[in-house]
C-alpha cells in the first residue's frame, strides 16, 4: 500500500481546460449583465434567459472546475440527482401560487 | 453459504472481547463503533418513546370526560405539542434507521464499520445537542412556558405566541441535521462497502430499505432546515415571507413544511418494512416471495414520496386543480405499498409459521399497517378529505401507519435482534402476553377515533361535545392498555439482556450475515471478510429440510 | 497504526498518509469521501433551492416591487463580487492540479489567492450591507404599505423624476433604511426591520450564502495549515480536494444568486 | 352507550347529510370505504387464514416449507388491479370536489370574520339612514363555548354554553358563498353536517358554498389549531323554512333602521342605555376574555378604575382618557401597556367606541 497507485494522479495536467473553462465564464457573466439590461418583451423570458444562461455557467463549473467529466459514473449521478429536485420544488409552489392568486382575493 | 472462518476458532475465542466489552461512560460516548452508537441511539430513543406516552397518556386521561378533568387549556396545547415533537423528531425519525441501521446494516453488507465513523459519532452528538435544546425548551425558563403550537408550528400562531417555539424548532433542525449526516454515511456505506459477491441482488431487503430511507435523509432534510430558519428569521425581523399583513402568505409555509414533512412520514415507515422483510421469512421458513418486487417498490416509494406532499394542503386554500393533481400522485404511492403488502402476506403461504414474539409483532405490523394504509385512501381523495381534514379520523391515521407500523416493526426488531447484541434470550411468554396488550389496547384506542372523525370531531381539542364522550372514554381506556404493553415490552428485553438465558449466536437459525459471528459481535464485525455466493432467503430449499429450517421448535 | 487505523509512507523525507483508513484501502477512501463530499453538495443545492422558491414565489406575486427594490443594488458591486468568486474557482482548481502534480508549493500559492478573493468578497459584502443601513431614496411600491403609510406621515416622500429606458417619468420617491437593525424583533408592522418583501429575501439568501462563504474559508485555511507542513503528495491530496469542492459549490451558488437578486431591475 | 353499538354495527357513521353538495360527497365517502372494507377484509383475512393454516403446531417437527421464491404472473395482476380500483376511487374523489369549490353565480354572500376564538358574520342585508348617509348591515358574532370558572361554578359545560350560543338564521333551499378571512391567525370554518370545510387565512379572502336541504340547528367547528380556546370556537348555523328567514331578516333590519335613525337624532340621550349597550359590546366584542371587570388580573389590565389611571406604556406613562382608549381599541398594536402582549385586532368598529367608554367610565 505504501505507493499510491494511478487513479489519484492524473497523467495528463487539465490546466489548459480550467484556463479556457474560466475565460468562457468571465465571458458569459459579461454576457449575462449585457443581456439583463434588453428587453425581450415580458418579464417571463428575460429571467429564462438569465437563469439559462446561469445554468450554463453552473454547468461548466460543476464538469470542468469539480472534475465532473472525469469523475465515477455513481457520483456523476447523484450530483445530477438533486437538479430534478430543484425543478420539481420551484415548479410546483410557483405553479399553485400562480392557480391559487386567481381563486383567492389577496388583500395587498 | 458464505464462508466464515469464526466457527473454526469459535472455542478458543469464548472469552474474545465482544462490542460490549469496554465499560465506562466515557468509552461508550467517545466510542466510533457502529454497534455502540446504534445502541446509544437506541436507549436515547426508547427513553424518548417512554416520555412521549406520557404526554400520550397525560391527554388521554385529560380527554376522558368532557369538560375540565385535570389540566387547563393551556397545559393540553402544550401537552399535544411536546406529544408530537417529542415522539415524531427525537424518537420515530432516528428510530430504526439510527439504533438497528447503525447496528445491522455494516454487518449485513459484510463490512467492519460505516464509511466514516468520525461522521457517525458526530451526528450522534448533533443529536443529542439537539435533545437538550428541545429540553431546554420544554423548561424554556426565559419565560413564555413551552411551545403550544402543535408539532406543525404553523404561522402565523407560532408567530403571535410568546412561548418557546424557536427552541423547539431550533432543537427539531439540530436532529434533522443529524439525520442528514447519517443518511449520508449508510449511503456512502451501502454503495462502496458491500462485501466481494455482495451484489444489489444478494444484499438482504432490510439494507434495501435503509438505502432508500437515506436516499430520503439526504434529499428532503435539508427543506426543513431552511424552513424552520426561515420561521426564526421571521420572527426576528418581524417582517417577511409568512406574514400575511405584508402580503406574505402563511399557507407558503406550510408547503415548505410539508415538502418535508411528508417524506419523513416515508422515512419512519420505510425502515419498518425492511425489518418485516427479514423476520416474516425466517419465522416462517420460507424464503421472501418477490425479492425484487419488494426491493424496487423501496425505491419507488422513496421516489414518490416527494411528490405527494400537498394532499396535507388540500383544505388550507390549496388551488382546486392542484388538489387535482396531488390527489392523483397520493394514489401512486399506494400501489408500491399495496405490492408490498401482498407479497409479506404471500411469504406466509406455504411456510411453517412460528409464532413468536417477533414473528406476532410482524404480523400485527402488516395486519396494522394494511388498516392504516386502507383509512389513507378517503383521505386522498379531495372531496371526502374536505370532511375528514383535522379530525380524529386523520390522527386514527396516521397513529395506525406511524405507531401499528413504525413502533411495532420497532418491537419485533427489538424481540427479533437484542438475543444478537445481548446474547441473551428473554422471557417468551412474557413477551406473548405484553404483546396482547399492545395489540388490544392499540385497537382498542385508535378504532373509536375512526368513528368519532367521520362524524366530524375535530383534532386537537379540550373539549368536546357530549355525543363523543364514549369513544373518548373508550379510547382512554385503550391507551393506558397500551401504556402497559409497550413499558412491559420494553422492560422484559432490557431485563433478558443482562439476565436471560445465553441463546449463542443463531437462536432463529437466520441467514442473513449477522447471524454467522458470534452473539455479542466480536470489536470488527469479521476475523476476515467474507465473501458472498448466495442469496440469503434460501430457507426451506428442496430436500435439505433440516438444513435451513429452524431446529426443532427453536427455543 | 493511531486512533483512526491511517496508514503512513513516506514521501521526500516527510512521513505522509498513503490515504487508507480505517482499514480501507487508499483508492476506495478516496473515492468514498468524493462521493460523500458530492452528496453533501447536494444537500446544500437543496437548502438554497427553497430559498429560491421562497424568492421566486414573492417575486411572482409582486413583481414590481421587485423590480423598483432591485434598482437599490448596484450592478458593479454584484459583477465585481461574480469576477472575484469566479477567479477563485479557477484558483483553487489549478491548485488541485498542481498539487496533483506534487507542487506543493504552487498550491499553496493558489489556496492563498483563493482565500484573500474570499476575504475581498466578505469585505465588499460589508460595505454593500453597510449602504443598506443609512438612509436611502427608494420607489413607493419597493416600500412595505404600512411602513410608506408612517413614512407619508412624516413627509418624507417627494416625487422626483427618473431615467426609466431612457424618458422621463414621475416617480414618488421616500428616504427609508432598507435594513433598520433598531428595529429588529419589532412586532409593530409600521416599524419593520426591513423596508419590503425584497430586502428580507436579499438579506436572508446572502447572508446565508455568506455564512456558506466563511465556512469554506475555513476549510481552506485548513487545508493551507497541513500543506505547509507538506502533509500533501500525489498519492494522498483528498483534503485539498474536498475543500476545492465545497468551495466550488459556493461560487455555483452565486452564479445563481446574482442575476436573480442584481439583474432583476 | 347506543350511538356507539350503533356506530360500531354501521361501520362507518357520517353526519347526516343537509346539503345538496354533502350526499354527493357522503357517497363519495361511504363507495371509497366501502372499497376500503373489502380489501380490508380480503387482505387481512387471507392473513389470518395462512398464520392458522401453516402455524407449527405444538412440537412439530421440521417440515419441507414450500420454495416460492416469485410469481411473475400473480405479481403483474396485483398490481394492475388495484391501479384500476385506485383510478375508480380517484375519479369519485375528484369529481364531487369540483363540485364543491365552483362557487355559484348568484349565491348570497356572507361576509366571516374569524378571529381568536369566535366568528362574526355579515349578513348582505344592510339599511342606509338617508340623512346621515350611514349603513348598518345585520351582524352575528359567536361565543367561545369553552367553560370558564364561573360557567363550571353555574354548572354549565360546552354542551348547555352551545345551547345558548348565537344561532346563525339561514334560509332552506338557498345558495349561500361564506366570503372569508381572518384577522389574526389561521382558523378552518368546517360545518360537518354540510360536508364542507376551508381554511380561513389572515391576508387573504378564502370562500365556500353550501345549499341547506333539511331545517335544524347545525354545529360549525374551527378545525384549524388557533390558540387556547380552539376547542371553543363552535358556531351554530339555524336552517329555517325561507318565511320564516324573510321575516326575522325584516325584524332585524327595522331594529337596524330605529337604531340609525336615533343616532341621526344625536344618539341616545340617557346615559344608562349608552353603559347597557357598553356592557352588551363588552361580552359580543370578546373583551371578557382578558379583561377582567373586577380588578382580578387577565391577560390584560383590568378595567375595574381604569379611566384616568396613569398607565405604564413600552413607550413611557400615559394618563387613560377617552383618546387613549378610543386609539386602543381601534388600532391596538399602537400603543402596549408594559408587561402585556399587543392585543390582537378585536373587530371593534366606529360605531361601538361611545358606548364602551363610557361603559369602562362606569366602573369606578
Amino acid at each position: 500500500m505504501a505507493h499510491s497507485d494511478s487513479s489519484q494522479a492524473h497523467s495528463q495536467s487539465h490546466l489548459k481546460e480550467l484556463a479556457l473553462t474560466f475565460a468562457a465564464l468571465i465571458v458569459l457573466t459579461i454576457v449575462t449583465v449585457k443581456v439583463a439590461k434588453l428587453d425581450f418583451g415580458g418579464v417571463a423570458i428575460n429571467i429564462s434567459i438569465a437563469l439559462l444562461i446561469a445554468s450554463i455557467k453552473a454547468a461548466l463549473v460543476a464538469l470542468y472546475f469539480m472534475h465532473l467529466k472525469w469523475e465515477e459514473k455513481l457520483i456523476v449521478g447523484f450530483a445530477a440527482l438533486s437538479v430534478p429536485f430543484v425543478i420539481l420544488m420551484v415548479s410546483t409552489m410557483v405553479w399553485d401560487v400562480s392557480q391559487k392568486t386567481a381563486e383567492l382575493i389577496y388583500a395587498k | 453459504m458464505a464462508s466464515v472462518a469464526t466457527t473454526a476458532d469459535h472455542a478458543h475465542h469464548d472469552h474474545h472481547e465482544n462490542f460490549l466489552s469496554k465499560k465506562g461512560l466515557m468509552s461508550w460516548l467517545t466510542s466510533v463503533d457502529h454497534k455502540r452508537i446504534g445502541l446509544l441511539y437506541l436507549y436515547t430513543g426508547l427513553v424518548a418513546f417512554l416520555v412521549g406516552g406520557a404526554f400520550a397518556l397525560l391527554l388521554r386521561t385529560e380527554l376522558m370526560f368532557p369538560g375540565k378533568t385535570f389540566i387547563d387549556e393551556k397545559t393540553y396545547n402544550v401537552f399535544f405539542t411536546l406529544h408530537g415533537t417529542i415522539m415524531i423528531f427525537v424518537f420515530i425519525v432516528p428510530g430504526i434507521v439510527a439504533s438497528f441501521g447503525n447496528i445491522f446494516m455494516p454487518i449485513m453488507i459484510g463490512a467492519r464499520d460505516v464509511a466514516f465513523p468520525v461522521l457517525n459519532r458526530f451526528s450522534y452528538q448533533v443529536y443529542v445537542a439537539g435533545i437538550l435544546v428541545v429540553l431546554f425548551g420544554l423548561v424554556n425558563p426565559l419565560g413564555g412556558g413551552p411551545a403550544d403550537t402543535g408539532w406543525t408550528f404553523y404561522t402565523p400562531y407560532s408567530m403571535k405566541t410568546n412561548t418557546s417555539v424557536i427552541t423547539l424548532t431550533f432543537g427539531a433542525f439540530l436532529m434533522g441535521f443529524s439525520s442528514i449526516l447519517t443518511g449520508l454515511n449508510f449511503v456512502v456505506t451501502i454503495h462502496k462497502m458491500r462485501a466481494p459477491g455482495m451484489t444489489w441482488t444478494r444484499m438482504p431487503l432490510f439494507v434495501w430499505a435503509i438505502y432508500s430511507t437515506s436516499l430520503i435523509q439526504v434529499l428532503a432534510t435539508p427543506v426543513i432546515g431552511i424552513t424552520l430558519l426561515l420561521l426564526i428569521a421571521e420572527k426576528f425581523f418581524g417582517i417577511g415571507f409568512f406574514d400575511p399583513a405584508l402580503g406574505g402568505d402563511p399557507v407558503l409555509f406550510q408547503h415548505f413544511f410539508w415538502f418535508y414533512s411528508h417524506p419523513v412520514v416515508y422515512i419512519m415507515i420505510l425502515p419498518a418494512m425492511g425489518v418485516v422483510s427479514e423476520i416474516l421469512p425466517v419465522f416462517s421458513r420460507k424464503p421472501i416471495f418477490g425479492y425484487k418486487a419488494i426491493a424496487w417498490s423501496s425505491l419507488a416509494i422513496a421516489g414518490v414520496s416527494f411528490i405527494v406532499w400537498a394532499h396535507h394542503l388540500f383544505v388550507s386554500t390549496l388551488s382546486s386543480s392542484a388538489a387535482v393533481l396531488f390527489s392523483f400522485l397520493t394514489y401512486l404511492v399506494a400501489i408500491p405499498t399495496a405490492i408490498k403488502v401482498f407479497n409479506w402476506i404471500t411469504t406466509l403461504y406455504g411456510g411453517q409459521i412460528d409464532l413468536k414474539t417477533p414473528m406476532l409483532y410482524a404480523l400485527a405490523f402488516v395486519f396494522l399497517f394494511a388498516i392504516g394504509g386502507l383509512t389513507g385512501l378517503p383521505l386522498a381523495a379531495p372531496a371526502v378529505d374536505v370532511s375528514y381534514h383535522d379530525t380524529y379520523f386523520v390522527v386514527a391515521h396516521f397513529h395506525y401507519t406511524i405507531q401499528g407500523g413504525t413502533i411495532i416493526s420497532l418491537m419485533a426488531a427489538l424481540y427479533y435482534w437484542m438475543p444478537k447484541i445481548s446474547g441473551r434470550m428473554y422471557n417468551e411468554r412474557f413477551g406473548k402476553m405484553s404483546f396482547w396488550f399492545v395489540f388490544i389496547g392499540f385497537n382498542l384506542t385508535f378504532i373509536p377515533q375512526f368513528l368519532m372523525g367521520t362524524q366530524g370531531m375535530p383534532r386537537r381539542y379540550y373539549d368536546y361535545e357530549p355525543m363523543y364522550a364514549n369513544y373518548h372514554m373508550i379510547s382512554t381506556i385503550g391507551a393506558y392498555l397500551l401504556g402497559t404493553g409497550y413499558f412491559t415490552a420494553i422492560l422484559n428485553i432490557l431485563i433478558s439482556s443482562f439476565k436471560g438465558k445465553p441463546c449463542g449466536s443463531n437462536p432463529w437459525n437466520a441467514n442473513t450475515l449477522e447471524w454467522k459471528i458470534a452473539s455479542p459481535m466480536p470489536e470488527h464485525n469479521f476475523h476476515e471478510i467474507p465473501t458472498i455466493t448466495e442469496w440469503p432467503y434460501e430457507y426451506g430449499r428442496d430436500g435439505e429440510a433440516s438444513k435451513y429450517s429452524a431446529t426443532k421448535g427453536a427455543h | 497504526m493511531s486512533a483512526n487505523q491511517a496508514g503512513y509512507t513516506t514521501y521526500q523525507g516527510h512521513t505522509v498518509r498513503d490515504g487508507s483508513l480505517w482499514g480501507n484501502p487508499a483508492p476506495l477512501v478516496y473515492s468514498m469521501s468524493r462521493f460523500g463530499m458530492w452528496l453533501f453538495l447536494a444537500t446544500e443545492i437543496l437548502l438554497f433551492a427553497i430559498l429560491f422558491t421562497a424568492y421566486s414565489i414573492a417575486y411572482y406575486r409582486d413583481a414590481a416591487a421587485f423590480h423598483a427594490s432591485a434598482k437599490e443594488l448596484s450592478v458593479a458591486f454584484g459583477t465585481a463580487n461574480t469576477v472575484i468568486l469566479l477567479f477563485s474557482s479557477f484558483t483553487v482548481a489549478w491548485g488541485i492540479e498542481a498539487v496533483k502534480h506534487g507542487n506543493n508549493r504552487l498550491m499553496l500559492v493558489m489556496l492563498g489567492i483563493t482565500i484573500a478573493c474570499g476575504v475581498v468578497f466578505l469585505i465588499n459584502k460589508k460595505f454593500e450591507y453597510g449602504h443598506k443601513m443609512h438612509e436611502v431614496e427608494l420607489a413607493k411600491e419597493a416600500i412595505a404599505p404600512e411602513l410608506y403609510q408612517v413614512l407619508k406621515a412624516e413627509n418624507k416622500c417627494a416625487d422626483t423624476f427618473d431615467k426609466h429606458h431612457g424618458e422621463d417619468i414621475m416617480v414618488e420617491k421616500c428616504k427609508v433604511v432598507p435594513f433598520n437593525v433598531s428595529n429588529i424583533g419589532s412586532t409593530d408592522k409600521s416599524k419593520p426591520a426591513f423596508a419590503s418583501m425584497f430586502f428580507f429575501l436579499y438579506f436572508v439568501m446572502t447572508g446565508i450564502h455568506g455564512l456558506h462563504i466563511i465556512i469554506g474559508l475555513g476549510l481552506l485555511i485548513w487545508v493551507m495549515r497541513k500543506g505547509l507542513k507538506n502533509e500533501f503528495h500525489p498519492g494522498w491530496y483528498t483534503p485539498v480536494e474536498v475543500g476545492g469542492l465545497y468551495w466550488h459549490l459556493v461560487d455555483l451558488i452565486w452564479i445563481y444568486l446574482f442575476p436573480l437578486l442584481y439583474l432583476v431591475a | 352507550m347506543i350511538n356507539f353499538l350503533h356506530a360500531a354495527l354501521g361501520f362507518i357513521t357520517h353526519a347526516t347529510p343537509a346539503s345538496t353538495v354533502a350526499h354527493e360527497a357522503k357517497f363519495a365517502a361511504d363507495f371509497i370505504n366501502i372499497i376500503s372494507l373489502v380489501a380490508f377484509i380480503l387482505v387481512e383475512g387471507a392473513l389470518i387464514y395462512f398464520v392458522i393454516k401453516y402455524r407449527r403446531k405444538k412440537g412439530e417437527p421440521n417440515k419441507q416449507t414450500l420454495y416460492l421464491t416469485h410469481n411473475t404472473k400473480a405479481e403483474i395482476i396485483w398490481t394492475v388491479l388495484p391501479t384500476l380500483i385506485l383510478g375508480v376511487i380517484f375519479y369519485f374523489g375528484v369529481a364531487s370536489f369540483i363540485k364543491m369549490r365552483n362557487m355559484p353565480k348568484d349565491g348570497e354572500i356572507i361576509q366571516l370574520t374569524a378571529r381568536q376564538w369566535l366568528w362574526d358574520i355579515k349578513y348582505p342585508y344592510c339599511v342606509k339612514n338617508e340623512k346621515t348617509k350611514a349603513e348598518r348591515c345585520i351582524k352575528l358574532s359567536s361565543k367561545n363555548v369553552n367553560p370558564t370558572e364561573d360557567s363550571i361554578k353555574a354548572g354549565k359545560l360546552q354542551d348547555a354554553l352551545q345551547k345558548e350560543n348565537t344561532p346563525f338564521m339561514i334560509a332552506k333551499g338557498r345558495k349561500y358563498v361564506m366570503q372569508m378571512t381572518s384577522t389574526d391567525v389561521i382558523h378552518s370554518f368546517a360545518i360537518p353536517s354540510f360536508y364542507v370545510k376551508q381554511d380561513v387565512v389572515p391576508g387573504l379572502t378564502s370562500r365556500l358554498w353550501f345549499e341547506p336541504t333539511q331545517t335544524g340547528e347545525f354545529t360549525i367547528t374551527c378545525n384549524e389549531y388557533c390558540g387556547d380556546k380552539h376547542s371553543g370556537m363552535l358556531g351554530k348555523f339555524k336552517v329555517v323554512e325561507p318565511a320564516e328567514f324573510d321575516q326575522w331578516k325584516a325584524e332585524q333590519l327595522a331594529a337596524l333602521q330605529k337604531e340609525l335613525d336615533q343616532d341621526a337624532a344625536g344618539g341616545p340621550v340617557d346615559e344608562s342605555a349608552l353603559i347597557a349597550k357598553g356592557k352588551e359590546l363588552y361580552g359580543a366584542k370578546g373583551c371578557l376574555a382578558c379583561h377582567s371587570l373586577n380588578g382580578s388580573p387577565g391577560a390584560a389590565p383590568t378595567f375595574k378604575g381604569l379611566y384616568g389611571k396613569e398607565e405604564v406604556l413600552t413607550t413611557g406613562k400615559i394618563k387613560v382618557d377617552e383618546a387613549y382608549l378610543a386609539e386602543s381599541m381601534l388600532k391596538p398594536a399602537a400603543k402596549v401597556v408594559k408587561g402585556y402582549a399587543p392585543m390582537p385586532n378585536m373587530g371593534v368598529e366606529e360605531a361601538d367606541v361611545k358606548p364602551l367608554i363610557a361603559f369602562i367610565k362606569s366602573l369606578k
